[in-house]
């Protein structure tokens, strides 16, 4: 058996797969599905931007915390949330992770420390910051995230939070998915700084930038400044440049993007294909194990969207329920 | 007078006649031309729904899509305002004012008055609101109570093609500042529109459909569900008549009375949360103005008090529905003269 | 209980021993401390008005001043109750809201909805309201109503020393976020407190002052102006009750419902401006739920419909006084049962 | 008569002390009549910062626009605003700046490019942005200057700003009068990062630091980025280490100050001693020539006061009128 020259045991390796295989086949049948008909509402698809949020958040335990953005499937499934009651929330269905009262743009579950995706741009950062401040106070080397997409960077909520984390110096993450588009205007526009990384100085934080697709360039960076917050060293900021498969939401027709760029995306910088290359190419897991991931997961989604289908709607008896603890 | 279009082309060629008339009307927003900066079409989205769709074509720099950053851009339509140029802000959901009210209520709204008379800032601000878009809490609210509440403000809220681009046009003139809402469920909705410019003045009601026995007050995408009520009710013989405020301020309190005094009875329909909305608005004025005229208490129709759920199921539920409204009449009805 | 002790003392006693008892309740805003990072003395400020002083000195760390960013330490306190705290953040001015709002209303306020239940985000976020301190339309309005209007908040807003401890005290134990409103030209108003803990239940009004002839409903310093008005109508002979709502949201509708079913009649008083507020609210909800026991119109007292004007000559007309509020009872009076 | 070595004239020179004259003894007078009770409501004094504001805007014109802060008297002053209606103004009277609706934290003048005090911090960034664009539409070279100060340097609108004014390119300055304190939190505590020029490269903007109590240092600086701002060269960010005389408003007992740094800013880094020194001991400018400045200031803030304490108060015909053009 060849020795494994990646920072992860041969089982991790093969949970990274499994989880970016399934954020990868969700989104895909979503893609399908809402064409359909069969989804309500807006839908913002992950798909190609899965080695980023798995790299970082597979650093995570239940105990540390992230706050996600409209695009938040994939950080919800690296981040443990179950996949049929995501399935079941994107119907609208009782059972679902908030009953079928949030819906794609709001699925949380806070025993996994997933304090939810967010219809509002930038306002995760405050959000973590805040909960890092409770990981500070309970002394435990928890940690929070914030994800952030390259258009929202620009939220002021966002800046703020990168000042108050510094000054407060929070074990707390940002992570901007840059993937290049914030709907359809273009990073290069509505940034006005070249770096990410000068932004973050522009803050007194470490800022680092990787290739998103490259699951292992992720790990690291982010292992790293992980590391570094749950000792007490602080905030800091991570770029990642990675790449939207799919329209900004479901339905756009993407003219502004040039032709040939997605094609060329799936074919020459799909993470999944990088992270497989990477493992079968050092004989660490054969192509076999990861064909059997992949039925898996096919089969795990499948049965999700059957038991979504079947769940019962909610009634009436649910529209006013759950507004206050007390009220 | 034949053509009709939908509100979102009576929008789209409000702001573009205004633009052409106008050189100081310029206009700003996330997407509102759509792909700036990237290799691929330029106006590829014209707004996050289309409704600004092909406006860069012909007016060009005048349109500029914004970095995510609704206090700057907002704002700098404000201040352009104060500095004599007439901007038109499209805030995309109105859920978003949340993180540029500031530059809505304490800077737009208080200028004029906190500088003694010495300024005007002519800003509109356009949004989507409403529920019914299967969108969930963050981009399916109205808070119109919120803008009315605050002085200085003017807030606007079509109910057809028509009063969209009377309204908007009018909006744009006027030299306060305007917040423009408009129903996301009513874009497609189609009426008979002028081709030539025209204004609906601010404040002014518009009686939609007469009667003699019960009148309902509302606006936006409500007045059609109360049409829908009133026309069912008519079935049953009895004679709604339905108000559209079309502008909640100014109030056109005096068209609200009149309708009152004539039937003596009010059903106030908001499909805004119930609480301090622009139905206890309605219904307070009333009673403080024409008590007298009352037969019977006022009935007051709103979703409850709840965030807008996600599930289409309960989507549905919350929205006020035209057998809700039509139960709120007959009720009003029952209740005889005390 | 002889004791008497200032709202401000009031407020602050209510945190201290909240901090005390419970080590999960933290507090931050700007200069709360005070001289943070300075050389000079820390604890320096306690507030801008003082309210927080020497709780720092007691309970040290957590305490936390913080960067002039609203959005970012509102935040912060709503994701520190999402995870396990009792977050006091003060927002100074509740006209401050405006670039933080969307922490409060789209996250705190939603969270437990949107997520089925499975959240709670017990924050408490304290700000000063209301006129008459000379500072003018961005520093002196109540905003109240555009909390109100938020399904997911409560609103509080206290009246007297008693009530603003034992109200804060339940706001800080509450499980719902919660915008507890302290009226700043209170602050100094004292009362009789008791130094042990206690609570007030949220969602309890409090009938100030018992009559039989008309019913003032009202909160926060117009109690004062209202009682004011009291005392001089009871020398005509006039019996007034007044109803302190005390929490805004919940309403205690029924104690509402009750007195202007003894009296008959309601003037509705509210310091915030006059669309769509409290007065609005409360008169709406009477002629829906208690018509036939109103034997006249309603009459609302609220400043006009404009931004807080600076000059103190100008600030005290805006303010409503005990004589805008006594014609309006006697109005009520001269207006027969119709 | 000897050569002038200075970047102005004579002239100019002796308008300068005068405007930073007036500055200091309106705020001066201020501080006295409100310890005396003459004063209502919230007053921020501009003493010590005097510099700053005089030697940024004595480049500009009335077709140049400026948005200020709460400490706003010394920009209005140097932007033109007349004397006695801001006294009346402060004192709540009729024919004041504002026919006294809006006080010392609002007063304006639009025809003299002033934009307005501001009660919240950080709002007068978007509004200058605005300003610009508007400038930049009549394409006359104008520009406008927004204030912040190192507090308010960390409100969201403000970094919002910064981002927007680069993606639009606007002409635009960003002056942020650092005086080392927000309220009674120190700078130090509060900006995440040591320079203000590191943020203003966050946001891909060149920005430059000097020593506000320097009027001559201010004066050049500016000079340079307000020249590029009218070229279309874009925005910038200033940053002017100055120094506060009184407290953060008028009632402040300044305990967090370390003990006697007040008075060693008044008997050594005074920007009026400075500037004096710098044009007397050049022979420019004689002691009796500043002399009959200070005179003639002193007369016309005792003349402003005694106006504004004789001007009629507003009256109940006042309350509701401007608060909308038409309704
Ligand atoms: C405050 C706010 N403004 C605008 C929007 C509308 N909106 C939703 S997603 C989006 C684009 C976000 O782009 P980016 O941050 O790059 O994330 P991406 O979609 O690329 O993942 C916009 C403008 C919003 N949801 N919230
Ligand atoms: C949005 C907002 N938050 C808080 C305040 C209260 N406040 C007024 S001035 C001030 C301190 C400002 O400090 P800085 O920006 O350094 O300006 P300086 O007073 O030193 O000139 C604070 C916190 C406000 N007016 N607006
Ligand atoms: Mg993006
Ligand atoms: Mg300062």
């Amino acid at each position: 058996m060849p020795s494994n020259p990646f920072p992860l045991s041969k089982e991790r390796l093969l949970e990274v797969y499994r989880t970016m295989r399934t954020i990868r086949e969700f989104e895909e049948r979503l893609h399908v599905d809402f064409s359909r008909g069969d989804i309500p509402g807006f839908v913002h698809l992950y798909a190609g931007e899965e080695a980023t949020g798995t790299g970082i958040l597979c650093h995570l335990g239940d105990g540390d915390r992230i706050a996600s953005t409209h695009r938040g499937h994939g950080h919800c499934i690296a981040k443990g949330v179950d996949v049929g009651a995501m399935m079941k929330e994107i119907y609208g269905k009782k059972g679902g992770a908030c009953n079928g009262k949030g819906g794609s743009m709001h699925i949380a579950d806070l025993s996994k420390g997933m304090m939810g995706a967010n219809g509002i741009l930038g306002a995760g950062a405050p959000l973590a910051c805040g909960a890092a401040l409770a990981a500070k106070y309970r002394n435990k080397g928890e940690i929070a995230i914030t994800f952030v997409g390259d258009g929202a960077s620009n939220q002021g909520t966002f800046l703020e939070s990168l000042n108050l984390a510094g000054v407060w110096n929070l074990p707390v993450i940002f992570v901007v998915e840059n993937n290049g588009y914030a709907e359809s205007t273009s990073r290069d526009y509505a940034v006005s700084v070249d770096s990410f990384v000068d932004r973050a100085a522009g803050f007194g934080l470490p800022g680092i930038t990787v290739d998103g697709t490259d699951f292992f360039a992720v790990y690291e960076a982010a292992g790293e400044i992980i590391r570094r917050a749950r000792e007490g060293g602080g905030p800091s900021l991570l770029e990642c440049k990675t790449v939207r498969f799919f329209g900004h939401f479901e339905g756009d027709a993407q003219t502004y993007r040039p032709e040939g760029e997605i094609e060329n995306a799936r074919a020459n910088i799909d993470c999944l294909k990088k992270f497989a290359a990477q493992v079968t190419s050092q004989g660490v897991i054969s192509a076999a194990e990861l064909e059997a991931i992949d039925k898996s997961v096919l089969a795990l989604i499948e049965d999700s969207v059957v038991k979504a289908k079947a769940a019962p709607l909610p009634t009436e008896a649910d529209l006013t329920t759950d507004v206050y603890v007390s009220y | 007078m034949a053509r009709k279009i939908s509100i979102k082309q009576a929008i789209n060629e409000a702001i573009d006649q205004e633009m052409t008339r106008d050189p100081s009307v310029i206009m700003m927003g996330e997407d509102i031309v759509g792909g700036s900066g990237s290799f691929g079409e330029m106006d590829a989205w014209g707004g996050v729904l289309g409704v600004t769709k092909g406006l860069y074509a012909k007016h060009g720099s005048r349109l500029l899509d914004t970095p995510l950053s609704e206090s700057a851009y907002v704002g700098a339509a404000v201040g352009a305002a104060a500095c004599g140029m007439r901007p038109i802000a499209e805030l995309m959901f109105i859920d978003f004012m949340g993180v540029c009210f500031d530059q809505i209520f304490n800077q737009a709204a208080k200028f004029r008055y906190m500088f003694g008379g010495k300024a005007q800032t002519p800003v509109v601000i356009r949004a989507m609101v409403g529920a019914g878009f299967r969108a969930a809490a963050q981009h399916s609210q109205m808070l119109t109570p919120l803008f009315t509440h605050i002085p200085g403000l003017k807030v606007v809220c079509p109910s057809s093609a028509y009063d969209a681009k009377g309204l908007l046009i009018q909006s744009i003139r006027d030299n306060d500042p305007v917040i423009f809402c408009e129903h996301k469920n009513l874009y497609a909705m189609e009426g008979e529109v002028p081709e030539t410019s025209y204004t609906i003045p601010l404040g002014e009601a518009n009686v939609v459909r007469e009667g003699k026995d019960v009148s309902i007050v509302t606006y936006g995408l409500m007045v059609h569900r109360s049409l829908e009520a009133a026309a069912t009710l008519a079935k049953e013989g009895i004679e709604v008549e339905v108000v559209d405020l079309r502008t909640l301020s100014p109030l056109d309190l005096d068209t609200v009375l009149d309708s009152v005094t004539k039937t003596g009875r009010l059903v106030c329909v908001d499909e805004a949360s119930p609480r301090c909305n622009i139905a206890t608005d309605i219904s307070a004025l009333v009673s403080m103005h024409a008590f007298s005229a009352l037969k019977a208490g006022i009935e007051m129709i709103s979703p409850p008090h709840c965030p807008v759920p996600f599930s289409p199921t309960l989507e549905d539920l919350y929205i006020p529905g035209s057998d809700r409204i039509a139960d709120a009449v007959r009720k009003t009805l029952q209740k005889g003269k005390k």
